[in-house]
C-alpha cells in the first residue's frame, strides 16, 4: 500500500540512479519480505555515485555492512529517509576478494566509522580513508573475525553434523 | 558562543592538553574512552576509542543456529533486551513467513514499551547525576524498580531476558500483572510533576543544558543520527510511526520532536517519549485480545535462503537486523545495525568549542550504551 | 533603552530562578519524611515471583519418584553455551534410557531457558535460587538430580 | 576550692599563668573537638543525604550506623599512603598537612557561649578570614604535586574559584562590621541581644552563605572535585590517611562556616531560656543541615557560570548592599 509520495519519490529515485549508474541493475525490492523498497546491484565499484545521489535526496546511510561470500565480497550500504514517505534503498556491489573500494566518507562523514569497522572484520582496505585503523579489535590483532575461514572451530564442525 | 580556535592552529599546538576520558570514568556510562585534546578547559578535538567490550555477537551467530542466537540479542543493548528480542524475532518470523497470534503481538508491545520506559528512566537520571544533581538518579532508580519487578513477573528475569520465542512469547501474563501496570503507570505520573519541578525548571539544569550540544539536522543526516537525539534537532522520525510494524499502527501516539536540538531539547524528548510509551501500554492493556500466546513452531526451523533488512525502534534509535540466510539451520550473516554505533560519533563534530562539562552533558544526553557500539 | 529591558529581564531570571531552587528544595524536605524503600538484603529477603528464573532443576513427579530425564540430549544440543552434560542408562535392554546424572555449570549458563522449551518429557524448570554467589569456579558446576533427592528426601 | 589548687594543675598554673593555661586547655579541648565533630558530621551528612534519598544511611555499625565515621577513620588508617611515581614528594605530603593548620586554628576565636571561647582576639573575623584562605593554596598544592591531569584542573579551578568568592565573602560581612565597629566576636554577638543581624541584613545574610557554600567547595559549586567531570579533583590521587585529612578539613571548615553564619547573623549564643551553649550549637548544626540539603538537591553549575556569578552578580549587590548600610548608619 505505498502512498503516492513514496510511488513519486521511487520513480525520481529509478531515473536519478539509472542516469548515474548505467552499469548497474535497479530493481524495484518487495518490502513485505526483503525490507527494501528499491535494489541496486553492482558489480563493480560504483558507490560514491550512488552516495552523491542519496544525498542529494535527503537520503542517511543507515549503515554499511559486508558479507564474505566464497567467491567475492558483497558491500551492502543501506540508505532510508526521515522524512514521510519511508524508503529504504540497499545497494549491492560485489567486489573481489582483494580489492579495495573508494570511501564515501567526503560525502558522509558518518561512513568514516562504519568502513573502519568493515576493514576491522573483513580486512577491506578503503582508498583515501582519513584514518583507517582498527576500531574494534586490538589494534595489534593480525585476524579478520568475520571471514568465512577465520576460526572455523570444532565447534561448527560438531553443529553440522549433528543437526543439518 | 566560544570562538572556535581550529586545531592546526600553530600557536595551539604546543598548549594543545590531552586528557583520556575514560575507559574507566564515573560519567562514560560503560567502557568507553574519549581522547579529549584541551585548551584549558575548552575541547579542541574528541576522539572516541571503542572495543573495550567487543565480544563479537555477529561471529556467534554465524556459529549457532537460529534459535541460539535469542540470549545474544537481549546482551547487545542490555538496557533494551525486549526490544531487541522482539526484532529479531519479528525478523526471522517475516523470512519464514511465521504467523504470530494476535494476544502474542499485544504482549510484545506492552512489554517493549515498560522496557522502553525502564531504559529511558535509566537514560535520563544518569545523565541527570552528570549535571551533578545525584537525588533524582535515586528516585529514577525507585520507579525503575517497579518496572523490573513488572517484568520480572512475567518475563522472569530483570534485565536480560529472553522471552520472546519464534512465533510469540514464552508464557502468558495474568490479571496481576496487567493491574500491578495500571498501578505503576498512575504512580509514575503522579512523579512526573516532582521530576519537572525538581529537574526541569530548576534554574541551575536550565542553565547547563540550554544551548549546549547542539546538533543540526544537517549533521544528523550526515552521521545517521537516530532516535531521540534525532527528536531532538527536529526531525520527526521514529520507525514505529515511519514504518508501522507489529500492532503499533492500532495505537494512536505521537512523537514528541523539539526543535532546538540542545541538550535540554533530548532530555524533554526523552521525558515526553516516557508518557507517550503509557499511553500505548494502557491502550495495549484495555484491548488485550484472547487466543494463544505462540503460534505452532517446528523446534529447529529453517529459513528460506535470501537477505531481509527489519528496522525497529529501540529507546536509543533505530536498530535494524540485515540477516543473510542461506537455506541452513545455521545463519549466513546477521549485521545488527546499532543506533549507539552513529549516534556516538557525532560527539567529533559536536564537542570542540565546549567546555569539559559541557563534553560530559552533551555525551550524557546522547545517552550511549556502550556495549551496543562494540557488539 | 536596551540595557535597561536586559537588565529588567536579568532580575526577572534571577527571581524566577530562585523560585525554582526554593521549589527543588521543598521537593527534597518533603522525600526527607517519606518511608524508606530499599530493602536491607541480608537482614529482609525478597520472595521471588513465580516465574523467576534461577538455574534449571529436575521436577518430582509422582509416578517415577523421581524426574522424567530419558537422557535424549536434545537440551546439550539446544544450550547455546553447553553448559549441560547428561548421562543416563537403561535398566533393561531395549527399555527406555533413565537419567542418572545431569551435570551443569550455572556459571556459563546464560538462563535463556531454551533447554527447559525443548525438552520432550518438561521435566525441565527454573529454580527460585537468587544467590548463586560461590567461592571457587567448580562450585558452580552441580549436578541437579542430586540436589532433586536432597530436596525431596 | 577551684581546681587551680589540685596537686598537679598547681604547678602548671603557677609556671604558666592564668592566662597561658585557658589559652593551652582551650587547644586541647579544640584537638579533641575537631575530629569528633567532624566524623559526628560525616554520619549526619550520609543520614540526611540517604533520607532524602529514601535510603536509610549506614546502619550497620553501631545504633543507626553511629561508629561508620569511626570505622572509616580505622580503615583510612591501615590503607597504604601511595604516593604517585612522578609526583613532587615534598608538596604531595605537605599539602594535607597545611590544610588542617587553619581549620583548627580559627576555633580559637569562636565564641561557644559567654564563658566558653579559647581566647578573645581584637582580630577575630579577620583571623578566620586569613586562614581559611591558606585551605586554596594547600589545594592548589595538592592538585599540582600529584601529576594527574584531573587534579591540575581541579586544582586550578580551585584558585579561581576560591579567589572570585572571598570577595563578595567580605563584602557581606563588612556589612556587619560597620554595624558594630569591632572585629571582635563576643563584641558582634552582644551587640545582637535584642535583634538579630539578619533582621537587618537578609541580603548580606544570602550573599554570605551562598559564598561560604563555595568557598568550602561545597555543591553546587563542588566543581573542584566534580565526580562526573574530574574523578574527585585535587583529591583524586591521595588515599589512606592523607585522604582522611582532606575529608576532615572539609568538614572542619563547614563547621567553621556555619558558626561565622551563625554569630553574624543568628546572634550566636543568645536565646530565651536555654544556656548559651545549647543555643550555639543548635543553631550551627541547622545551618549545616541547610548546607547538606542544598548539596542533594542541586546540580552543578558550569565553571564559567560559577564565575560570571560571582564577578556580575554577587559582588555588585554586596556593594550595593554596604554602601546602603554605610548612607543608613550615616543617617541614623
Amino acid at each position: 500500500m505505498p502512498t503516492e509520495g513514496q510511488k513519486k519519490l521511487l520513480e525520481e529515485l529509478k531515473n536519478s540512479l539509472t542516469r548515474a549508474l548505467p552499469e548497474g541493475r535497479i530493481t524495484s525490492g518487495d518490502y513485505a519480505r526483503t525490507g527494501c523498497h528499491l535494489e541496486v546491484r553492482l558489480s563493480d565499484v560504483g558507490m560514491r555515485r550512488v552516495a552523491a545521489v542519496m544525498k542529494d535526496k535527503r537520503f542517511h546511510l543507515e549503515t554499511i555492512t559486508a558479507v564474505d561470500f566464497p567467491g567475492s565480497f558483497e558491500l551492502i550500504y543501506l540508505y532510508s529517509t526521515y522524512y514521510d514517505d519511508i524508503c529504504r534503498v540497499i545497494a549491492h556491489i560485489q567486489i573481489l576478494k582483494d580489492a579495495s573500494p573508494h570511501t564515501v566518507s567526503a560525502i558522509y562523514p558518518g561512513a568514516i566509522w562504519l568502513e573502519r569497522e568493515i576493514y576491522d572484520f573483513f580486512g577491506i582496505r578503503f582508498l583515501d580513508h582519513p584514518d583507517l585503523r582498527r576500531i574494534l579489535n586490538p589494534d595489534n590483532a593480525d585476524y579478520f573475525p568475520l571471514l568465512k575461514t577465520f576460526g572455523k572451530t570444532k565447534l561448527t564442525e560438531e553443529i553440522d553434523d549433528i543437526l543439518c | 558562543m566560544l570562538n572556535i580556535k581550529t586545531i592546526d592552529d600553530a600557536s595551539i599546538n604546543e598548549r594543545v592538553y590531552q586528557l583520556n576520558l575514560g575507559p574507566q570514568h564515573p560519567s562514560t556510562h560503560g567502557v568507553l574512552h574519549l581522547l579529549l585534546k584541551l585548551d584549558g578547559e575548552v575541547v579542541i578535538a574528541a576522539d572516541p576509542i571503542v572495543g573495550y567490550s567487543h565480544r563479537g555477537h555477529e561471529k556467534m551467530a554465524e556459529n549457532r543456529i537460529w534459535e541460539q542466537f535469542l540470549p545474544n540479542t537481549s546482551r547487545i543493548d542490555y538496557l533494551s533486551g525486549l526490544i531487541y528480542n522482539q526484532g529479531y524475532c519479528m525478523a526471522v518470523e517475516k523470512l519464514c513467513g511465521i504467523e504470530v497470534p494476535e494476544r502474542a503481538e499485544y504482549i510484545r508491545v506492552i512489554t517493549s514499551e515498560l522496557n522502553r520506559i525502564s531504559s529511558h528512566l535509566l537514560g535520563i537520571m544518569a545523565f541527570v547525576m552528570d549535571i551533578g544533581a545525584f537525588t533524582p538518579f535515586l528516585y529514577g532508580w525507585d520507579d525503575r524498580e517497579h518496572v523490573l519487578d513488572l517484568l520480572e513477573r512475567v518475563t522472569g528475569s530483570r534485565l536480560t531476558y529472553c522471552y520472546n520465542r519464534f512465533g510469540g512469547v514464552r508464557n502468558d501474563i495474568d490479571q496481576e500483572f496487567c493491574d500491578g501496570t495500571r498501578r505503576f503507570i498512575d504512580r509514575l505520573r503522579g512523579r512526573f510533576k516532582d521530576y519537572h519541578n525538581l529537574i526541569t525548571e530548576n534554574i541551575i539544569f536550565i542553565k547547563r543544558t540550554r544551548g549546549v550540544g547542539i546538533i543540526t539536522e544537517e549533521t544528523a543526516l550526515e552521521f545517521g543520527v537516530t532516535g531521540p537525539s534525532l527528536r531532538g534537532s527536529g526531525v520527526n522520525y521514529d520507525v514505529r510511526k515511519n514504518e508501522p510494524y507489529s500492532v503499533y499502527p492500532e495505537f494512536d501516539f505521537e512523537i514528541p520532536v523539539r526543535k532546538e536540538g540542545d541538550v535540554m531539547a533530548r532530555y524533554q524528548v526523552r521525558m515526553a517519549e516516557m508518557e507517550q510509551s503509557m499511553n500505548i501500554i494502557e491502550q495495549a492493556l484495555d484491548n488485550l485480545p484472547e487466543g494463544p500466546v505462540r503460534s505452532h513452531v517446528p523446534r529447529f526451523i529453517d529459513p528460506p535462503a535470501g537477505d531481509i533488512y527489519f528496522a525497529f525502534e529501540s529507546a536509543r534509535g533505530a536498530v535494524g537486523y540485515y540477516i543473510v540466510s542461506d537455506g541452513t539451520r545455521v545463519p549466513y550473516r546477521i549485521k545488527v545495525r546499532t543506533p549507539s554505533f552513529s549516534n556516538l560519533f557525532v560527539l567529533t563534530r559536536v564537542l570542540p568549542g565546549n567546555f569539559i562539562a559541557d563534553a560530559i552533558a552533551t555525551l550524557g544526553s546522547i545517552d550511549v550504551v556502550v556495549p551496543e557500539i562494540d557488539r | 533603552m536596551r540595557s535597561l529591558s536586559g537588565l529588567k529581564e536579568y532580575i526577572k531570571e534571577i527571581l524566577t530562578g530562585s523560585k525554582s531552587l526554593v521549589i527543588g528544595m521543598g521537593i527534597t524536605f518533603k522525600r526527607l519524611f517519606m518511608p524508606i524503600v530499599t530493602v536491607q538484603y541480608p537482614r529482609r529477603k525478597l520472595t521471588m515471583t513465580p516465574n523467576f528464573r534461577g538455574h534449571i532443576e529436575a521436577i518430582y513427579f509422582d509416578d517415577t519418584k523421581s524426574h522424567h530425564c530419558v537422557a535424549c540430549g536434545l537440551c546439550v544440543r539446544t544450550c547455546p553455551s553447553h553448559v549441560i552434560k547428561v548421562q543416563g542408562e537403561k535398566e533393561k535392554a531395549g527399555g527406555r534410557k533413565y537419567g542418572q546424572k545431569y551435570y551443569i555449570d550455572f556459571t556459563k549458563c546464560s538462563l535463556c531457558g531454551l533447554c527447559v522449551d525443548v525438552c520432550p518429557e518438561k521435566t525441565l524448570t527454573f529454580s527460585h535460587e537468587f544467590e548463586l554467589a560461590y567461592l571457587s569456579r567448580w562450585d558452580g558446576v552441580i549436578d541437579i538430580m542430586r540436589r532433586l533427592e536432597a530436596v525431596t528426601k | 576550692m577551684n581546681i587551680t589548687q589540685l596537686p598537679f594543675i598547681k604547678e602548671i598554673y603557677g609556671f604558666l599563668g592564668h592566662d597561658l593555661t585557658a589559652t593551652v586547655t582551650g587547644i586541647l579541648i579544640i584537638l579533641v573537638f575537631v575530629p569528633l565533630n567532624s566524623a559526628f558530621l560525616v554520619w549526619v551528612e550520609r543520614k540526611v543525604a540517604g533520607h532524602i534519598q529514601l535510603r536509610p544511611g549506614p546502619m550497620e555499625v553501631g545504633p543507626h550506623g553511629i561508629l561508620q565515621t569511626l570505622i572509616d577513620a580505622v580503615k583510612l588508617m591501615s590503607k597504604e599512603m601511595i604516593t604517585p611515581k612522578l609526583a613532587d614528594k615534598f608538596l604531595f605530603w605537605l599539602a594535607p598537612i597545611i590544610i588542617i593548620i587553619p581549620a583548627i586554628v580559627c576555633f580559637v576565636v569562636i565564641p561557644f557561649s559567654p564563658l566558653m571561647q579559647v581566647r578573645e582576639m581584637n582580630v577575630g573575623i579577620l583571623l578566620i578570614f586569613s586562614f581559611s584562605s591558606i585551605t586554596v593554596l594547600s589545594i592548589l598544592m595538592g592538585g599540582w604535586a600529584s601529576n594527574n591531569k584531573y587534579a591540575l584542573i581541579g586544582a586550578v579551578r580551585a584558585v579561581a574559584q576560591n579567589v572570585a568568592y572571598e570577595i563578595p565573602l567580605l563584602l557581606s560581612t563588612m556589612s556587619i562590621i560597620i554595624m558594630t565597629n569591632s572585629f571582635k566576636m563576643s563584641e558582634i554577638t552582644a551587640a545582637q541581644s535584642p535583634v538579630w543581624f539578619i533582621v537587618y541584613q537578609p541580603v548580606a545574610a544570602i550573599i554570605f552563605f551562598i559564598s561560604t557554600t563555595a568557598e568550602t567547595n561545597r555543591a553546587p559549586f563542588d566543581l573542584v572535585e566534580a565526580e562526573s567531570e574530574l574523578v574527585s579533583g585535587f583529591h583524586t590521587e591521595y588515599t589512606g590517611m592523607r585522604f582522611a585529612l582532606f575529608f576532615l578539613a572539609e568538614y572542619t571548615n563547614m563547621f567553621i562556616a556555619a558558626s561565622m553564619g551563625a554569630v553574624l547573623f543568628f546572634g550566636g549564643w543568645h536565646g530565651p531560656f536555654f544556656p548559651g551553649l545549647i543555643w550555639f550549637v543548635v543553631k550551627v548544626y541547622i545551618l549545616i543541615f541547610v548546607i547538606i540539603w542544598v548539596r542533594w538537591t542541586f546540580p552543578r553549575l558550569r565553571f564559567d557560570q560559577l564565575m560570571n556569578f560571582a564577578w556580575k552578580f554577587m559582588i555588585p549587590v554586596a556593594l550595593i548592599n554596604l554602601m546602603i548600610t554605610a548612607i543608613v548608619l550615616k543617617v541614623l
